[in-house]
């Protein structure tokens, strides 16, 4: 017994590291924060008729116009529209003030990574559900999940349950472009991606 | 009080006046430890360093530092895989300083690159062709060997070796010695030679532009077998200066001449080698490039003297003195020999490193100066208080010197 | 790194590169974990006291580690290479019958210095005595008597413990250090005496007829004993202390009259721990 | 995402017609979000992707002259010094532009690169970049800060490049055409001393200009097959060049 | 049983095992080296739509076309207008970079009141009310007192308004700051130029309009007239390296030349009512006699003359370095008096007369008060002194503007920033940036054609900032604001149906006659673009004088300006470089004076090796250069291209900022006519 106490201690700590190291450090590693808005795309397609190339589009230079200023929500938006307090709220906060919505945006992209729209979409005939699924059916904007230690969003979707259901998982990190890269057989240097 | 740590038979001074002694080196530490310390967090500005002089102290120390360590791999060789015993009496020692040596080296690197955060990129996205990256994996490779090498030592103290899994541990990895001794041959020969070739390879520096023998340039050789040379050479020094601070001899005479002789022979070797290199290098290499070698020797201080310091007085003088084994049996031949070839291996390692970057390659460049700040020099210090500090101690605890007790006896 | 890290190329440099590396990575692990698992392995084989006999056997000094045939003049140099087990020596069983004739008369004691023959010495300074009901007991002779004194702390095995030769018998703590005394032979233990009974050990042989041909007896005894009293002089003059107060006979408590440290010291080399 | 075709981008640059003005530096650090030089900088520790030198004749007034010589990482194309020395492939030859890449965020800041690269065009970051508060907001959006402790350099203005493939792909074109993706050295010459262009187009006026009299590279000999060619019409010029390194200018 | 120490090791032994198995050591790693990216020493550019903006450069009298590139609006680059008719697409280092002024840390934004040597905040009000009480206080005692406005960017429309306010005020004088060129009436044509002599003009270093001065650099010859080497005499294709201060020596050198030699343009000679006179001065400056004062060998001077007149229409220009401040009236006129001889005036390729953008009702020459130097204002007059925008003015020698002012004085500053003259002000009042009001400028002196640009707004300016028309309405207590009178002068340019329109944002030209309302051309003008006027044809004007009264200005300037001096041996030679010897700089420009060797910086000054032997000074070394005006310390150059017995110094900033440009002018020392390009000086270690 006293030989195979020795033993039994090692393995307890290994036991206990693994179970932190795997299930107790994933949850801890990003935090959740909550849209400024609870914003959606739903509402917004079906009852005002918009269409997603209303707020993003692809701007004749090439860039991006990625989430509309405040402005744009105000076209609509300057005087209540519906009922719910969730707009007068943010009508009082934002669009009375004219403050700019501070969106927690899930795919914004690292400052040194060039990430061109028009490349994937007018040139690789990209469909936007391919990175961010039937993002224009949800209701709701699920919550922004970021990295504590790195400080990015954990991936270009917060809500790992649509990733999951979606075949592919269009994280963050360059391995996840690179993959899709390989895929299609993009062969770049780094200076095509990275600014 | 710290009698029961210290093996049987060994005169070892009183812990109060061991303190005495540990205690100035531990400040110098401390004051190189805050000195690294403002380079990590204020970043290396606080070097003298530049975009023109983009290496300076540190990098011409880590690779005098590694070229005297490499005692350690020579040693083990000749021990273990050529079976010199009689070497046995001071494997320990070498050991040791290796590790000093070598883990120094790699913390000054640590602090000396920009981002050390991300010094894993060179193992995870390696460039093969790179020197450096042949020096970083084998650098970190040999450590581990080191480590691995010290820890036999560090068990067989004598507190320890109470601890029968210890007991047994230790004796498991001596009978295995021999492998590591083997591995670490293989990682010093390609980290020595590559830490050559670092700037062998420059060929925008036409001063130190070797070309290539197979893959590597001429300057892979020679660093090898100049480490090896002063290898030995090193052990020799430091052992006698353990000697005249312990105040007894801890090695046969004998040994010490062998030591030199080893020594003199690669040395000569070495000098044969470097001084063919060197007419290639002057009759063909520079004017290929367009230049002439005479311009390189423009600047003052750097005249030709250097080249002829390098291979003549630090390099050709010591190792005729360590040929002769009449001169040999003289301590003070031998030891001043020993000291000349180490100075020769380091003037070697600092004309590569600062004489090449001091040196202009376009017309409307100038000679450039530079001299290490303060923090450079701290953190050097650093470096050398550390060595000391884990040298006095291993001294102190562990068994470096197998011989000592036998000669206390006679 | 490996394939799958982006920037990776199948090239000859990778592949040469990368594989020297890994290679040496694997050879340096292999090693490592082999010497692990095999210390595990003595480990449970109980080697371990043999283990730290023969390396204390191999960090002695070479005077220490004498042939006894050298002691006995039967051969004018040679340094034990079994650590002191005669039994499983190649060479011992040739000396002895080489030295088959010995004509010397013994006698009990070394000017003054009493050394009864009836029992077996051990090299680290214990006897054992095959008693009549086949045990056996293990005690110091004068001279480890004599060095250790009256010890502060005694560290016997328990009855039931079993001891290898050479291995650890007991150890006695003095002057603030430990000294650790071999067991001259294996056995069980059956009964723990002291300095005042004269014995330390009784053991139950595990053999009916235990092997003893490794142990010192009479006139060799003798011989290595009056070896012994010049090297612990040596000790203690180069120690410049009165070991041997008046020119001959030693002074009965040496624990009480060498110097703290030298005492350990001597004791070390006297009971042959490195 | 460049021409089937790969190209060699690079330039000429007419010494006898750089004023030395500076105006190339000013709008190269303006484009790619080079800090201003810190307080404690020399010229020695700054960091200019564009630097202009000045080259004397050597000889004393009045007969003293010299000219001004814009340094700028000559994207060397054959056995490019820094790439082969980057421990971790943080510097690499772009296939398709012939540019010379240098990837801050890769990079260890081992600045081994810098005492590979004989043309001195290597600038490492010893401080923070830091703007005066508030001029953050002037910053190029097209071209990452780098960050402390790493080393950049000129990567022909990599920002316009991307915008000009960008618009491209916005029009449905895979290709940009010449003129389009101009450095900001070159747009900004007062004296339009900087011809660029596509090297590998034997038509292009750089590439006419590079074959041309009293056209030459620095360090020609060693053999890197820079991308950055020089003119001059001076015989003392070529002559100074050709000598390799002088004395010691008295300024610079 | 407890847990011993070794229990406890070989737990924290398997933790650390298991440990490695997780995926916790390599994220954080991971994750640490992505944090270097994005830790807070990084700055985060703007992000947003960028949007391409066109406005007109006021820096500089260039009036350059510009190109922002703005993230949503604010501009993060600035480029030149390609197709420009006078800046041709180019901008110069400080233009390049003038988007940073609004941001400069030196930025007033609000007004200020001198205390001691401290400014503190004070309302607007106070300072119009001090100003107003001032005038009243000249009114009512009838004291001669002066209220003066020196102008550092004249020809405005702007400038107009304070002429015209001036013109009512009392004792109201207006002046041109020192490095401000005169709104001249005549132009060069330098496409068809044959060879430019240029006398200190840094001709191809930012003088006139850059971009149409170096389009045409191959099509003339130019002969750089000047001690120092500097970047013009560099790519000129002559340098004629004087001794300092004898200019006009030269000039009546080359003319005497040209007269005996018969070279010069006869049917010119015979319109200037003084040719005789003018002979006769020059007759006293034979080559050997100018070779003496100039240092030049004679035969250079004989060839300088031959080659002057040799290639087509020749001009001679008068260069004033924007470090150096202006050139004496006497030098002027030696140099101008070439043009004469050359016959270049009113000739293809030489100077041609221009006009005048028309200007808008109540603005007519009469009714405004006229131009003056600031060498015409009596020393010790002016009670008030307001001063326009210290803006990218070349360098002030703020003594030449002190000895003007009365014992009990207000200095008024409109600035941007709290430099350049602005330090020396009693109020500071916060002026719009650049970019950061509409303003018009007016036609470069070069440009051989009236133009009038408007330069739109792309910033807003902070709230309390005010600029000088405002202040003068504050304290006249209303009036047209600035914009409405720029709307005025637009609406009279439109009624004119002269001239065409050029726009920056496609290069396109329209004719005003096709441009419908004065709102349209308003909004061209506003939106990025400029007017140019028809090309008046040449055409011969009536007699000349060549020199007029100041016969014995032109000797004396010519008879050497720097007398020897025992004490002090050398001549001091400052000098600067435009857009950065005067006002506030991006920091930006640091890549020029501390990155580099492209400027020397202000904390320089530079000798030729033998000099600096003589006064045991080694390269690098700090020294003392003292004149009898003042002193300054200054680190020292050592240059082969330097003059021996000369002393080289910059005016402009250095990377160790806190030598100011000031020091060195001031130890300059101001001359009788109002300059201070050169000096006597000795040098010393420090």
């Amino acid at each position: 017994m006293k030989n195979y106490r020795g033993s039994i201690l090692f393995l307890a700590g290994f036991a206990v590291a693994l179970a932190a190291g795997w299930i107790a450090f994933p949850k801890a590693e990003y935090e959740r924060q909550n849209q400024p808005v609870q914003f959606s795309h739903k509402v917004h397609r079906d009852k005002g008729g918009m269409k997603c190339e209303d707020c993003h589009a692809i701007r004749d230079d090439g860039t991006f116009s990625g989430i509309p200023a405040v402005d744009k929500c105000a076209g609509c938006h300057a005087s209540p529209m519906g009922a719910t307090d969730e707009e007068k709220r943010m009508i009082k906060r934002y669009i009375e003030p004219n403050r700019e919505i501070p969106w927690l945006v899930y795919a914004r992209q690292p400052e040194n990574v060039r990430f061109s729209h028009a490349f994937h979409v007018k040139l690789a005939k990209l469909a936007c559900e391919r990175c961010h699924q039937a993002h224009g059916d949800s209701d709701a904007l699920p919550a922004f999940e970021r990295d504590r230690v790195s400080g990015y969003s954990r991936d270009i979707l917060g809500d790992p349950a649509l990733l999951a259901a979606s075949g592919h998982h269009p994280g963050m990190e360059m391995d996840d472009c690179i993959r899709c890269h390989q895929v299609r057989g993009v062969q770049d240097s780094c200076l095509a991606c990275h600014k | 009080m710290d009698r029961s740590y210290i093996a049987r038979g060994l005169d070892r001074c009183a812990t109060r006046r061991f303190l005495m002694w540990l205690l100035p080196w531990a400040l110098l530490l401390a004051f190189g430890v805050y000195s690294a310390g403002l380079c990590l967090v204020k970043g290396l500005n606080q070097t003298n360093m530049d975009n023109r002089f983009a290496f300076g102290l540190w990098i011409f120390l880590d690779l005098t530092v590694i070229a005297l360590g490499a005692g350690a791999f020579f040693t083990g060789f000749l021990v273990y895989i050529l079976r010199m015993h009689e070497l046995k009496a001071v494997i320990n020692s070498a050991v040791v300083i290796g590790l000093v040596c070598y883990s120094g080296a790699v913390t000054v690197l640590m602090v000396d690159v920009g981002q050390p955060l991300r010094a894993w990129f060179t193992f995870w996205h390696p460039n093969v062709h790179s020197m450096l990256t042949e020096v970083t994996f084998c650098i970190t490779c040999y450590l581990t060997v080191l480590a691995i090498e010290y820890l036999p030592l560090l068990l067989k103290n004598r507190r320890l070796r109470q601890v029968p899994s210890f007991l047994v541990f230790e004796f498991e990895l001596h009978r295995v010695m021999y492998v590591l001794a083997g591995v670490g041959t293989f990682l010093s020969f390609f980290h020595q030679g590559s830490l050559g070739g670092l700037y062998g390879v420059l060929r925008g520096r036409p001063f130190a532009f070797r070309e290539a023998l197979g893959v590597w340039p001429s300057t892979f050789f020679l660093f090898v077998l100049s480490a090896a040379a002063v290898g030995p050479s090193f052990v020799l020094l430091t052992t006698w200066l353990v000697e005249k601070i312990a105040g007894h001899q801890l090695v046969e005479r004998p040994v010490m001449q062998k030591l030199g002789r080893l020594s003199g022979v690669l040395l000569i070797v070495y000098v044969l080698l470097k001084a063919i290199d060197t007419l290639v290098w002057m009759n063909r290499t520079t004017p290929a490039e367009g230049f002439s070698p005479q311009q390189f020797y423009g600047f003052e201080p750097f005249g030709v003297w250097i080249l002829f310091a390098e291979i003549v007085v630090f390099g050709l003088l010591p190792a005729v003195i360590l040929l002769d084994a009449r001169r040999r049996r003289s301590q003070a031949w031998l030891l001043t020999a020993a000291g000349f070839a180490c100075a020769g291996v380091a003037l070697n390692r600092f004309v590569m490193t600062i004489q090449t970057l001091a040196l202009p390659t376009l017309p409307f460049d100038r000679f450039l100066s530079y001299w290490p700040s303060w923090q450079e020099v701290g953190t050097f210090l650093a470096v050398v208080a550390y060595g000391v500090l884990v040298y006095s101690l291993s001294y102190r605890y562990l068994i470096l010197f197998p011989q000592e007790r036998d000669l206390k006896a006679r | 790194m490996f394939p799958w890290v982006n920037g990776f190329k199948w090239d000859v440099g990778h592949v040469v590169f990368l594989g020297a590396f890994y290679t040496v990575v694997m050879i340096v692990l292999a090693t490592v974990v082999r010497a692990v698992l095999r210390s595990r392995r003595h480990f449970r084989a109980e080697k371990v006291d043999a283990i730290r006999w023969r390396q204390d056997f191999h960090d002695l000094p070479a005077r220490d580690r004498r042939c006894r045939h050298e002691l006995n003049g039967e051969v004018d140099s040679r340094l034990c290479e079994n650590a002191f087990d005669c039994r499983s020596c190649a060479k011992h069983p040739e000396f002895e019958r080489a030295a088959a004739a010995r004509t010397d008369l013994p006698k009990g004691e070394l000017f003054g210095f009493p050394m009864p023959l009836d029992r077996l010495y051990h090299r680290g300074h214990t006897w054992v005595r095959k008693e009549q009901d086949g045990t056996l007991s293990v005690g110091l002779d004068e001279l480890g008597a004599r060095l250790i004194g009256k010890p502060e702390r005694l560290d016997l095995p328990e009855p039931g413990r079993h001891v290898h030769a050479n291995g650890t018998g007991w150890s006695a703590g003095r002057n603030g250090s430990m000294v650790r005394v071999l067991a001259p032979i294996e056995g069980t233990v059956l009964a723990t005496g002291g300095p005042d009974q004269g014995w330390y050990l009784k053991l139950k042989p595990d053999t009916p007829k235990p092997d003893t041909r490794h142990l010192l007896r009479d006139a060799e005894a003798v011989r290595w004993m009056s070896r012994e009293l010049d090297r612990l002089q040596l000790l203690t003059t180069r120690g410049a202390c009165p070991a041997l107060a008046d020119g001959g006979a030693l002074v009965e408590d040496l624990g009480a009259a060498l110097p703290k440290n030298e005492w350990a010291a001597v004791c070390g080399e006297m009971l042959l721990e490195p | 995402m460049a021409a089937k075709k790969p190209a060699r981008y690079g330039m000429v640059i007419d010494l006898d017609r750089c004023t030395g003005c500076g105006a190339c530096m000013v709008a190269c650090a303006i484009e790619n979000n080079v800090p201003p030089a810190n307080p404690e900088a020399t010229e020695r520790t700054g960091i200019t992707w564009m630097r202009v030198q000045r080259l004397g004749n050597g000889r004393p007034f009045p007969d003293s002259r010299a000219v001004f010589f814009p340094i700028l990482c000559q994207q060397c194309g054959h056995h490019t010094p820094c790439v082969a020395v980057c421990p971790q492939n943080a510097v690499e030859v772009d296939a398709a532009t012939g540019i010379v890449d240098q990837m801050p965020q890769r990079c260890l800041g081992c600045r081994y690169c810098m005492a590979a690269c004989p043309y001195h065009a290597r600038y490492f970051n010893w401080w923070d970049p830091a703007w005066p508060a508030g001029m953050e907001k002037t910053l190029n959006p097209d071209v990452a800060p780098r960050m402390r402790g790493v080393v950049e350099k000129c990567n022909l203005c990599h920002g316009r490049l991307h915008r000009a493939q960008a618009k491209a792909a916005a029009e449905g074109r895979r290709e940009i055409t010449a003129g389009e993706y101009v450095p900001a050295c070159v747009e900004a010459c007062p004296a339009k001393a900087i011809t660029f262009g596509d090297l590998a187009d034997d038509q292009s006026e750089v590439a006419q200009l590079a074959r041309s009299e009293g056209a030459f590279r620095l360090l020609e000999k060693l053999g890197t097959e820079s991308k950055v060619y020089y003119r001059s019409e001076r015989p003392w010029v070529h002559q100074a060049v050709k000598s390799g390194i002088g004395k010691e200018p008295q300024r610079g | 049983m407890g847990l011993g120490r070794r229990d406890l090791l070989k737990l924290m032994g398997g933790g650390a095992a298991g440990l490695f198995l997780t995926p916790v050591p390599w994220r954080l790693i991971d994750g640490v080296a992505i944090r270097t990216e994005n830790w807070p020493g990084v700055p985060d550019p703007p992000r947003g739509e960028v949007r391409t903006r066109y406005t007109t450069c006021t820096l500089c009298p260039a009036a350059c076309g510009v190109r922002a590139r703005s993230v949503v609006d604010q501009p993060v680059s600035l480029a030149g207008v390609a197709a420009h008719p006078t800046s041709a697409g180019v901008l110069c280092a400080a233009g390049l970079c003038g988007h940073h002024l609004p941001l400069l840390p030196s930025r007033v934004r609000q007004p200020l009141a001198r205390r001691g040597d401290k400014f503190q905040p004070v309302p607007i009000d106070t300072v119009a009310a001090a100003v107003a009480a001032a005038l009243e206080d000249i009114r009512n005692s009838g004291s001669a007192e002066r209220v003066a406005v020196l102008d550092a960017r004249p020809g405005r429309t702007a400038s107009l308004i304070y002429r015209r306010w001036l013109g009512t005020a009392p004792n109201g004088i207006y002046l041109l700051a020192p490095s401000a060129d005169s709104s001249a009436s005549l132009g060069i044509d330098i496409a068809r130029t044959g060879t430019v002599l240029s006398f200190g003009a840094p001709v191809l270093d930012g003088w006139g309009t850059p971009g149409r001065v170096l389009e045409a650099r191959r099509s003339f010859r130019l002969i750089q007239v000047e001690t120092r080497q500097s970047r013009t005499a560099l790519l000129a294709d002559g340098w004629l390296p004087i001794r300092p201060g004898t200019e006009a020596a030269l000039a009546l050198g080359i003319a005497n030349v040209l007269i005996a030699e018969k070279l010069y343009d006869a049917a010119a000679a015979r319109s200037a009512s003084d040719f005789a006179e003018y002979a006769a001065l020059a007759a006293e400056f034979p080559p050997q006699r100018a070779a003496e004062l100039t240092g030049l060998p004679a035969q250079t001077i004989v060839a300088a003359a031959r080659d002057f007149v040799g290639h087509g229409t020749a001009v001679a220009v008068a260069g004033s370095d924007p470090g150096a401040g202006p050139m004496g009236d006497g030098e002027r006129i030696a140099i101008a008096a070439l043009n004469v001889l050359a016959g270049s005036i009113g000739r293809e390729g030489g100077f041609l007369p221009r006009g005048e953008a028309p200007r808008p009702p109540g603005f007519e020459e009469a009714a405004l008060a006229p131009e003056h130097g600031i060498a015409d204002a009596p020393d010790a007059s002016i009670r008030v002194l307001i001063i326009d925008d210290a803006r990218a003015a070349g360098a002030w020698c703020w003594s030449a503007i002190e000895r003007k002012l009365a014992r009990a004085h207000i200095v008024v500053a409109l600035t941007g920033s709290l430099d350049g003259a602005a330090r020396h002000a009693d109020f500071v009042v916060p002026a719009p940036a650049y970019l950061e009001e509409v303003e018009d400028a007016p036609a470069p002196p070069d440009v051989p054609a009236a133009m009038f640009s408007l330069a739109g707004a792309l910033l807003k300016p902070p709230p309390e900032a005010v600029d000088g028309v405002d202040f003068l309405n504050r304290m006249a207590g209303g009036g047209a604001a600035l914009a409405d009178v720029l709307k005025e002068r637009v609406a009279a340019i439109h009624a004119a149906r002269r001239g065409e329109v050029f726009h920056y944002t496609d290069g396109a030209r329209t004719a005003v006659s096709d441009v419908k309302s004065a709102e349209d051309l308003w909004k061209a003008l506003e939106e990025g673009g400029c007017w140019i006027d028809r090309r008046p044809a040449p055409k011969q004007e009536g007699r000349v004088t060549i020199l007029g009264a100041a016969a014995d200005r032109v000797l004396e300037a010519a008879s050497g300006r720097l007398p020897a001096d025992a004490l002090y041996p050398l001549a001091l030679v400052p000098y600067g470089w435009r857009g950065a010897s005067g006002g506030a700089v991006s920091p930006i420009m640091t890549k020029l004076y501390q990155e580099s060797d492209v400027e020397t910086g202000g904390d320089t000054v530079e000798l030729h090796p033998d000099t600096a032997q003589r006064y045991g000074i080694a390269d690098r070394q700090v020294a003392i250069v003292q004149t009898r005006c003042g002193s300054c310390r200054r680190r020292v150059r050592v240059d082969d291209a330097v003059m021996p017995g000369v002393i080289q110094a910059e005016v402009g900033p250095s990377a160790s900022g806190n030598c100011r440009p000031e020091a060195l002018l001031d130890a300059c020392g101001v001359a009788g006519d109002g300059t201070w390009r050169l000096a006597r000086a000795s040098l010393r270690r420090a």
